[in-house]
């Protein structure tokens, strides 16, 4: 079965046009998550104001086109929610707002779960804020290959 | 969506005209078992004698020598399968190479939990074979040594002459997937000393569901579809008539073109690489710069992942194929493409263009124009990119 | 030549212009590689989901149970030596009948020098299974029961759902190969508890080399054909799209038709049946007189052998099958006509009519009319005959 | 393969229309060779005359289209020959004569040459003869098998 036409059209559009791709200059909390090796690296950028509402979402993302939808929507969901809310920015809420993953998919929607969750987390540790319900980011994102140390191209 | 460009024929390809008009009347005026006794049996029969001998001229075996399968997964398990069971009381040893097609790679790991032990030889940057290592791995106990004609994702050829040369003066039997050869590469089984071949017409505008496997007189080797007479009591099944007449028909036609063809495409790829490597930064290019097929090109683009790069071009109208995991579901990137070394991470960004004769200078134009655009914007919307370049400064 | 009858259903059948209809732009137009990721391949991804669905649901199976194969030899290769591999350290007992195709005949033999032990099971003089000799023969290393669902050469409808009952209260696997009767007769796999299943598309107007195997969820069963990831990981091989398509519009013009062509065959059948039986002496008809295929009639003419009538049959337009020895270069008769009892004298006279819808009621008097003559000539030509007659007075 | 169309017109040409397909009334010899377990019977009159020569032969044959084609020819090689040179019709003489057999058929030739053998046996023995180089026929026809008298049809 091929991918593409296992993507809904929410899942086309939101990798056609991702909403809220790009950095910002100096975010309230950044998290990166993934595994270069794996496949996949979501990097998410918040701007949280002092009543703890996320004013701005950014990503970028290293990954299949289930992985970038899921982090423009996963911007999309958390943007103009509070720092409590965005924590109930599930994997699934994720998916079902794309209107469902093909099965294999589904590791996509959670990356993009655990994105929202560094970049809280980092907000947290740089505010010195104990955001219940939250817990530390795994970072598994592999050390950098030395490919092209060796001589690769 | 108006432009179309399939640029993906090493996965399958287009059934030519000519090749669909031979196969039609096998389907429905010329129906007949050609295992029946009745004299317009015997027409569908002469007819499948004919496809044998086309088939057989070229790759110089004798007609006796071709058996047809149900397609090139097929006649791989067959023969690897087929000469460890017959050969079972004189080895359990198998060498192949890490760069294998699934239906040969699946197979040997298959049977390695039947007994059996499999050498999976590595293979330089460019995709090859070394031959000493080969000679080196070769013990009492080897059966079989299978190494692939040409690799289907980054396009390399192997050196089937000298490895068939090694296998003969040890006296081990020696297979060959020619899956993404046959009909467009030349082929002596005699020359090369080739004992068992596999081929699938589909690779060469034929139909999907019929491939063959040539085994060389007197090799032992073992049914692996028992029951009805057929193919000379090797492999049962009714004679899928109109699939091997236009298997023949598709080898007819490219074993007459095939210089011609060969000089077309190689024409078209080497200005596709030659432009991407030009003008696309950070971009390697996979497989032996000359010794590769004529309509393979394979690249990894750093920075980025190839399903999403997949994507894009599909958008475009660009139908290409990654070595990606993410189109297979697993999370490990192709393992031809780790096996020649990349790190993981510039593995998921391959893409492979595979083009044929229908395809247009103007359309390697497109592709590189369209490419560079998406390639562009997948890096604008890559972390690992953006940690580059911060590091780069 | 003029006249043609075509009474060899059971071997091929013509391939239906809607069938070929359905199955044409997959060689040409919609000739992609299913498992590719551009759009295009979707479409073609999406027509075989279609198909798997049609065949599916002419089962009572669900989709996922569904696997395309190359036809009804691997199918029952595959089931055989899968549930063999699979249940290895369970047991090594297999119980079939003495009546299977080869495809399940040989592939046992092969089974029996890998350390299985089968037990063929005998059939009465209709070649019908025993069901008490048959669960008395289960033991508790029995891995697997392979029944037909019908028989190729006599026609014999086996219990099926009977046989299902006895499999599942002895938690036994069971596999029918339904290959003739897949689209004939109706078969449900739930209601008769089914396990595995093998059907062959080229015996209902469909395409040769391909077919599918059915696989109840949860049967325990190894891979025949390892590469690819394609029919979910469990047959590797590009997609047969063409054939496939094919396949499903071939069951869906059968399931639709069964009945209304189930009775229009019987109808001329049984006509063929007692026109010969009353006008023809010395002759026997082979197969249960009402358990049968609608399309079988199966004879033995004492005195004479089957090639020859056959092709004196031939001669004549009409086109049917033996069970001689002669045809098949061996020197033993059917193994199916031995096991119902016939002595090889009497086996050797055998031939077999399997007709369709596009037999006429006229083409069944031109056949019963010209037999009477062949018959009568032959036997005039046979020493056994003549000494039968001087016996007799 | 299909065996038709492997045979050559000839035999397809002795086996619609065979040559000598029949009895003799009074034979000099008759001999029958075969074994309808295997599905060949094979027998042959032979008229000879007081100098030794075949002047007719007849042939009745259960078999496949190349038993038939064997039997027709052999009679038409056999006839007008003297008893010593009917021995020298061999099966390579009657295939010969046919433009070849496919190879599952060459027993038919053999069983041919042995339905000679086995009326010019009978002939000699009639006439209290020795013919040079005839050995004594191997009757292996089967006991006929009891499934009539067993209730079969
Ligand atoms: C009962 C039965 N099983 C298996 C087969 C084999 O099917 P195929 O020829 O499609 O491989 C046949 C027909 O040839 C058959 O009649
Ligand atoms: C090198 C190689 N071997 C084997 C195969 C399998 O052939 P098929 O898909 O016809 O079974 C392929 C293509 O899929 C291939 O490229």
């Amino acid at each position: 079965m091929s991918q593409v036409t296992e993507y809904s059209e929410k899942v086309m559009d939101h990798f056609s046009n991702p909403r809220n791709m790009g950095e910002l200059e100096n975010p309230s909390g950044v998290g990166t998550v993934g595994n270069a090796k794996c496949g996949d690296i979501m990097r998410m950028y918040l701007d949280i104001d002092d009543q703890q509402v996320v004013r701005e979402a950014k990503f970028k993302t290293f990954g299949c086109g289930a992985a970038v939808a899921t982090s423009s929507m996963a911007t999309e969901l958390v943007k103009g929610k509070s720092v409590n809310e965005a924590l109930d920015v599930t994997n699934k809420a994720v998916m079902e707002a794309l209107d469902g993953l093909p099965p294999v998919k589904v590791h996509c929607s959670l990356l993009a779960e655990q994105a929202i969750h560094a970049a809280l987390w980092d907000y947290a540790e740089k505010n010195d804020l104990k955001i219940e319900g939250l817990k530390p980011p795994v970072n598994d994102i592999d050390e950098t290959e030395e490919f092209y140390e060796m001589g690769g191209e | 969506m108006s432009k179309k460009i399939y640029a993906d024929n090493a996965a399958t390809t287009r059934v030519y005209p000519e090749v669909l008009d031979a196969m039609k009347t096998y389907f429905d005026e010329e129906y007949w078992n050609p295992s029946s006794t009745y004299e317009s049996a015997g027409k569908a029969a002469k007819k499948v004698a004919e496809a044998r001998n086309v088939i057989a001229n070229a790759i110089n075996a004798r007609d006796k020598e071709i058996f047809f399968t149900g397609g090139g997964s097929e006649s791989d398990n067959w023969a690897i399968k087929g000469v460890a069971d017959a050969l079972r009381e004189k080895g359990n040893h198998i060498i192949t190479t890490k760069i294998e097609h699934h239906a040969v790679l699946h197979t040997c790991e298959f049977l390695e939990k039947h007994g059996f032990e499999v050498t999976y030889l590595p293979v330089d940057e460019d995709g090859l074979v070394d031959l000493e290592e080969l000679e080196s791995a070769i013990r009492p106990t080897t059966i079989l040594i299978s190494v692939m004609f040409a690799n289907n994702e980054i396009g390399t050829i192997e050196p089937i002459a000298e490895i068939g040369k090694i296998a003969k003066e040890h006296g081990v039997t020696f297979h060959t997937d020619a899956v993404q050869a046959f009909g467009h590469e030349p082929i002596d089984v005699e020359a090369m000393n080739i004992d068992l071949l596999s081929a699938s017409a589909h690779k060469l505008n034929g139909p999907k569901g019929v491939g063959l496997l040539y085994i060389r007189r007197g090799t032992k080797i073992s049914n692996l579809i028992h029951g009805g007479g057929q193919e000379n009591g090797r492999r049962a099944g009714t004679t899928n008539t109109a699939g091997i007449i236009g298997f023949a028909k598709a080898t007819e036609i490219a074993v007459e073109n095939m210089e011609k063809n060969n000089q077309y495409e190689a024409r078209l790829r080497d200005k596709l690489i030659e432009r991407i490597l030009e003008e696309v930064p950070y971009v390697r290019l996979n497989g032996h710069r000359e010794r590769r097929l004529a309509n393979n090109a394979n690249f990894c683009f750093r920075f980025i992942e190839g399903e999403s790069l997949l994507i894009m071009l599909d958008l475009k109208g660009i139908c290409a194929s990654s070595g990606s995991a993410c189109t297979s579901g697993s999370l490990d990137p192709s393992h031809v493409l780790l096996a020649i070394g990349l790190p993981h991470e510039i593995a998921h960004g391959s893409i492979r263009f595979s083009i044929s004769t229908d395809t247009k200078e103007e359309d390697i134009d497109y592709i590189v124009d369209e490419l560079k655009g998406i390639v562009e914007r997948l890096r604008s919307m890559s972390p690992l990119y953006e940690d580059f370049v911060k590091e780069v400064g």
